[in-house]
C-alpha cells in the first residue's frame, strides 16, 4: 500500500492547503495535519508533453491540474484516452516518476 | 537613492556557442566597456547573471572567473541566479549597488552555455525550476507548464493555435531583421499551422504548444554599465536611465495559484516598475516581453497593463505589437527569435530596450523613436517576475 | 547611505541534514525572524546564499522557494552564489537593498545541503571553483589548492603541523561550547599528531595537510534580518550595526600571484571594511575567520591586520586568539568544528558575531563582551572575499 | 604529438601570462601569439593528494607548482618520487585527467 500524498490543514484555523509551507497561509500558524489527498475531483487543465525528462522511455505523458473535491488542486498524471476539461476523475497513487533508480509514486488519475 | 543610468551595451551573436562560457562573457563585455568609453576609469564591481554553469559547464564563482579573465581585480564579484529572470535579478543588483552610492561604475553581464549538454539534459535541468515534489516529480517541464496554463487561457478567453502562431511569426521575421539573432527563418501560417506539412515543419512539444510556440535553447551573453546620473553623461553621448524597477513573487506550484491563468506576479512587478518610474503603460513605446512560449507574450502584455485582460491576442491581431504598431512588442525578435540563453535573457532584454531609446537598434528600430520602454523578464514559471522601465536621456 | 543593522539571527543544527534544504531554510528564517520580533510587519525581499542546490539537491530558484515555503509573497528574492563566500555575498545585497532605500526588512538566508550526495561528488563539485584549464583538469581539489599554499606558507614562515594542529584543537574546544556545531569532538595534539595513533586517526588529506586541519562536509542554515537603523531600534532591543563591508578579488588560478601565500584579496576587503567603518583592527575584539582548513586562520589573520605577516602562529603559540585571549579568533567552533555548509558559511559567521556583540553566544560568549567584532568569509581559494565589521548598537 | 599548453604573448608589449586573459595584464590589449610552454624549470610548492575527484582510480596524485625559466609559472602534476621545494624539473605534456571518458592532456613534470 503507497504512502499518501498529504495536503497540509492547519491546527489553529482549518484552512487546507497544498504544497507545504511553513506557515499558514490564512493565520501563519507552524501546525499542521496531513490530510490525504484523495476520491475524485473535476480537470482543470490538461497537457499532452512528448519533449520528457531524461527518466521516461514512454513516447508521452499526460499530466493535469485538478480540482480535488476534498479542497485543494493538484497536479497529476492522467491515464485518461481522451481528456476534456471540466470532466470527472478519481486519484490514486502510482509510480510518476523513476529517479537515479528509485520509483517516485504521485497522483494518477482515471476517468469516473 | 541615485539616479542610474546605463551607459554601454554589448552582445555576442545568440545561437549555439563558438567559444567557452568565458570568453563569451568577455566579448559581450568587452562590447559593453567600449561602447561606454571607460578610458581609463576602473569598473568597481561586475554582476553576473547564469543559472546553469555548475551543472552544464562544471564551473562555480562565474563572476569572480570573468573578473580573472578580464583582468578586472579587485573588483567585487557576484553571481546572481533567478533561473530565467537572473538577468533582470544581476541588473537590479547592479542598480542597487550604483543607487546606493556604495560603487560607481558596475559592469552587469549575463551568460549561459546550455548547449554544453544535449537537449534532453537541458530540458531536465531547467524543470529544476518547478516545485520539487508537487510537480516535478511528476514528469513536467517548463513546455508542460506552459502548455498547461496555456490551454486554460486559451478556453477562457478565446485563444486560439492561430493567434499562438501570429507571435511567433511576428517575432520571426523581428529576428530577420537581427543579425545577433538565434533564428533567422522566415516562417509561414501555412507552413507551421495550416499548410499539409505543418505537423512535420511543427510537431507537438506539450500540447497544445508546438515547435514554433516554443524558444529555442539557446547560447549567448550580452553586457550593459550602469553609472551614476551624473557620471553617465561624461561617460556617454547616448545614456539611458533606469526609470522603475519592480518585482513580484508568486506561489511556486502554478496549481496553487486561486486562478492558475493570472500572472500576478507580472502584474505587481509591472505596477511597482511604473510606479517608480512615475509613468503609465500608456507612456511606453517599446517593449521587451519574456516570450519563452507564444502564450506568455499575450499574457504578459495584459499583466502589464497594455491591454485589458483577455484582448490581447486582438491587439495582435489589428497589428497594434508590430514593429511599426502602436506598442511594438519584442522588435528584437524576442526569446523566440533572438534566442534565450536562459540566465542571460533579462541581461539582453535591457541591451535592446537600450537600443531602441538610443535610435541605434538598426535594422529593427522601432521607427517611432519611443523615449520610454519596458521589459518583464519571467522567472520560474511566473513565481518570480521582474519589470522595468528605462528612459531615454539622463 | 542609509546605516543598516542586523535585527535577528537563527541557525539550525549544522551536521547531517534531517530535513530537506528548504525545511532546513524555513527553521532558521523562522528563528530569525523570532528573534526580531517583526510582528506584522512584512519582509520586503529575501536573499539566499547557496552554492550546490542545481547540482546537489535538483533545485533552481532556491530563494523563490523559499518565499513560497514561506509565504512571504510578494518578497523580491534573489539567490547569490560565490562559491564558499555566498553568505558574505547574499548578506552584502541584502545590505545594498537597505542602505539604498529601496527595502527595508531584509531577510538574508544561507543554506547549503552538501550531503544529498556523497563525499567524492561533493569533493568534485567544490573544485569546480578552480580554473577550469590550468587547475581543474590537474584533479586539483579544494584542500589540494590549501596544501600548496600551506607548504609554501610553512617553509617560508617557520609555520609547523603543531602550528596547524593548534587552531584545530583550539577551535574544536570552542565548539564543544556550541550545541549547533557539528564536529563536538575534543581533540589533542598526542591524539592528531604526537602520539603512536596519530596517523590513523588523524591521515593525509593533501600533504601536509591532515585530517584534522580541514572542515568537515556540512550541512546546515543560518539567517539574519536586515533593517535600517531608525527601524532596528523598534524591532529589536540589540540591534547590531553594520559598520564595513570590504570584498577584493585575485587572480583565479592560485600559480599566477605573484607571490601566492599572499592573500591579496584578503587583505583589500580587510582595509575597505576598516575604512568604511572608521576603525582598525585594534578596535576588534573577536573574530569569526574563514578556517576551512587550518592554515587559512593563521594566514587571514595577517592579512587582515591583526598581527604583522608570518607572525600570526606565534600569537596563537601564546594563546592570544583563545576565547579568553586578547582577539579570540573562531569561538563558535569556525568552519573546522561548527562547521562548513559551503554557501551558508558567511552568513552563519554574521550570525555568530551578533550572537558575541549582543553578548548572547551563552556559553562560547567571549568574557570581554566585544563592541566591534570582524569576519572573513573567503570565496574560491582566496579569489574573491569579503570582509565584514560589525558593532554593537545602533 | 600531443598539443602543446601555451602561454600568451602580448604583441603590444611583449608581456607574458598563463593562464589566458582577455586583456594584457600589463598594457590592456587583446591581441596575443600563443607560447609553448615547454622546458626546465623549478619546483615552487608540491601536495601528493590522497581525496581525488571521481575520475581517477589511482591511490594519491601528486600536483606541483613550476616557475618556468621560459617566465610563467604552472600548476603541473609531479612524476617524481620525492619531491622537494626548489627542485629543477623538465616538463612534457600527459595524460592527467580523464573526463567524461576523454582523456585531457597536461603538463607533466620529471626530475632532471
Ligand atoms: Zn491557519
Ligand atoms: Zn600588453
Amino acid at each position: 500500500m503507497a504512502r499518501n500524498i498529504e495536503a497540509a490543514k492547519c491546527v489553529q484555523c482549518g484552512k487546507l492547503h497544498y504544497p507545504t509551507h511553513f506557515y499558514c497561509p490564512s493565520c501563519k500558524g507552524t501546525k499542521f495535519q496531513g490530510v490525504a489527498i484523495e476520491g475524485e475531483g473535476t480537470l482543470v487543465t490538461w497537457t499532452r508533453s512528448h519533449v520528457l525528462p531524461l527518466d521516461y522511455s514512454t513516447m508521452y505523458i499526460t499530466l493535469g491540474i485538478v480540482q480535488m473535491d476534498m479542497g485543494v488542486k493538484v497536479m497529476g498524471q492522467l491515464d485518461v484516452g481522451t481528456p476534456q476539461t471540466g470532466m470527472r476523475l478519481r486519484s490514486r497513487i502510482g509510480k510518476v516518476r523513476e529517479i537515479q533508480g528509485s520509483d517516485i509514486k504521485g497522483l494518477v488519475f482515471t476517468a469516473i | 537613492m541615485r539616479d542610474v543610468a546605463i551607459v554601454g551595451v554589448g552582445s555576442t551573436q545568440f545561437g549555439r556557442a563558438q567559444w567557452s562560457l568565458l570568453k563569451m562573457m568577455c566579448e559581450a563585455s568587452h562590447e559593453a566597456i567600449q561602447d561606454a568609453s571607460l578610458g581609463d576609469r576602473k569598473i568597481d564591481a561586475v554582476f553576473v547573471a547564469n543559472m546553469g554553469s555548475a551543472r552544464n559547464n562544471r564551473m562555480a564563482g562565474l563572476a569572480s572567473a570573468l573578473v580573472d579573465r578580464m583582468n578586472l581585480y579587485p573588483a567585487a564579484a557576484e553571481t546572481i541566479e533567478n533561473g530565467p529572470a537572473s538577468g533582470a535579478s544581476a541588473f537590479k543588483m547592479g542598480f542597487l549597488g550604483v543607487a546606493s552610492g556604495f560603487y560607481d561604475v558596475v559592469l552587469v553581464c549575463g551568460g549561459e552555455r546550455m548547449r554544453e549538454v544535449n537537449n534532453l539534459e537541458a530540458t531536465e535541468f531547467v524543470s529544476f525550476l518547478s516545485h520539487r515534489y508537487a510537480e516535478y516529480v511528476y514528469g513536467v517541464t517548463l513546455p508542460g507548464l506552459a502548455a498547461l496554463f496555456a490551454r486554460m487561457y486559451m478556453e477562457r478567453y478565446g485563444v486560439t493555435n492561430e493567434h499562438l502562431a501570429m507571435v511567433a511569426i511576428k517575432n520571426h521575421a523581428n529576428g530577420l531583421l537581427n543579425r545577433k539573432a538565434h533564428i533567422r527563418d522566415s516562417i509561414t501560417m501555412e507552413g507551421i499551422l495550416t499548410g499539409p506539412d505543418a505537423i512535420n515543419n511543427n510537431p507537438w512539444v506539450s500540447e497544445p504548444l508546438r515547435f514554433y510556440d516554443c524558444c529555442p535553447v539557446s547560447d549567448g551573453s550580452s553586457a550593459l554599465i550602469l553609472a551614476p546620473a551624473n557620471l553617465a553623461k561624461e561617460l556617454c553621448r547616448k545614456p539611458v536611465r533606469v526609470a522603475g524597477i519592480g518585482q513580484g513573487t508568486d506561489t511556486h506550484a502554478v496549481h496553487e495559484r486561486p486562478d492558475p491563468t493570472e500572472l500576478t506576479a507580472v502584474r505587481i512587478a509591472s505596477q511597482k516598475a511604473f510606479h517608480m518610474a512615475g509613468l503609465t503603460p500608456q507612456d511606453i513605446g517599446v517593449a521587451e516581453l519574456h516570450d519563452a512560449f507564444t502564450i506568455l507574450e499575450i499574457a504578459e502584455s495584459e499583466e502589464a497593463g497594455f491591454f485589458p485582460k483577455g484582448e490581447g491576442h486582438k491587439a495582435l491581431e489589428r497589428g497594434e505589437t508590430q514593429i511599426n504598431g502602436r506598442l511594438p512588442i519584442n522588435p528584437s525578435g524576442g526569446l523566440k527569435a533572438r534566442g534565450h540563453p536562459v540566465g542571460n535573457t533579462g541581461v539582453s532584454q535591457l541591451v535592446e530596450l537600450s537600443l531602441q531609446l538610443r535610435g541605434d537598434a538598426g535594422k529593427y528600430q522601432v521607427p517611432s523613436r519611443p523615449k520610454h520602454g519596458f521589459t518583464v523578464n519571467f522567472g520560474g514559471f511566473g513565481n518570480n517576475v521582474i519589470a522595468t522601465v528605462l528612459s531615454e536621456g539622463v
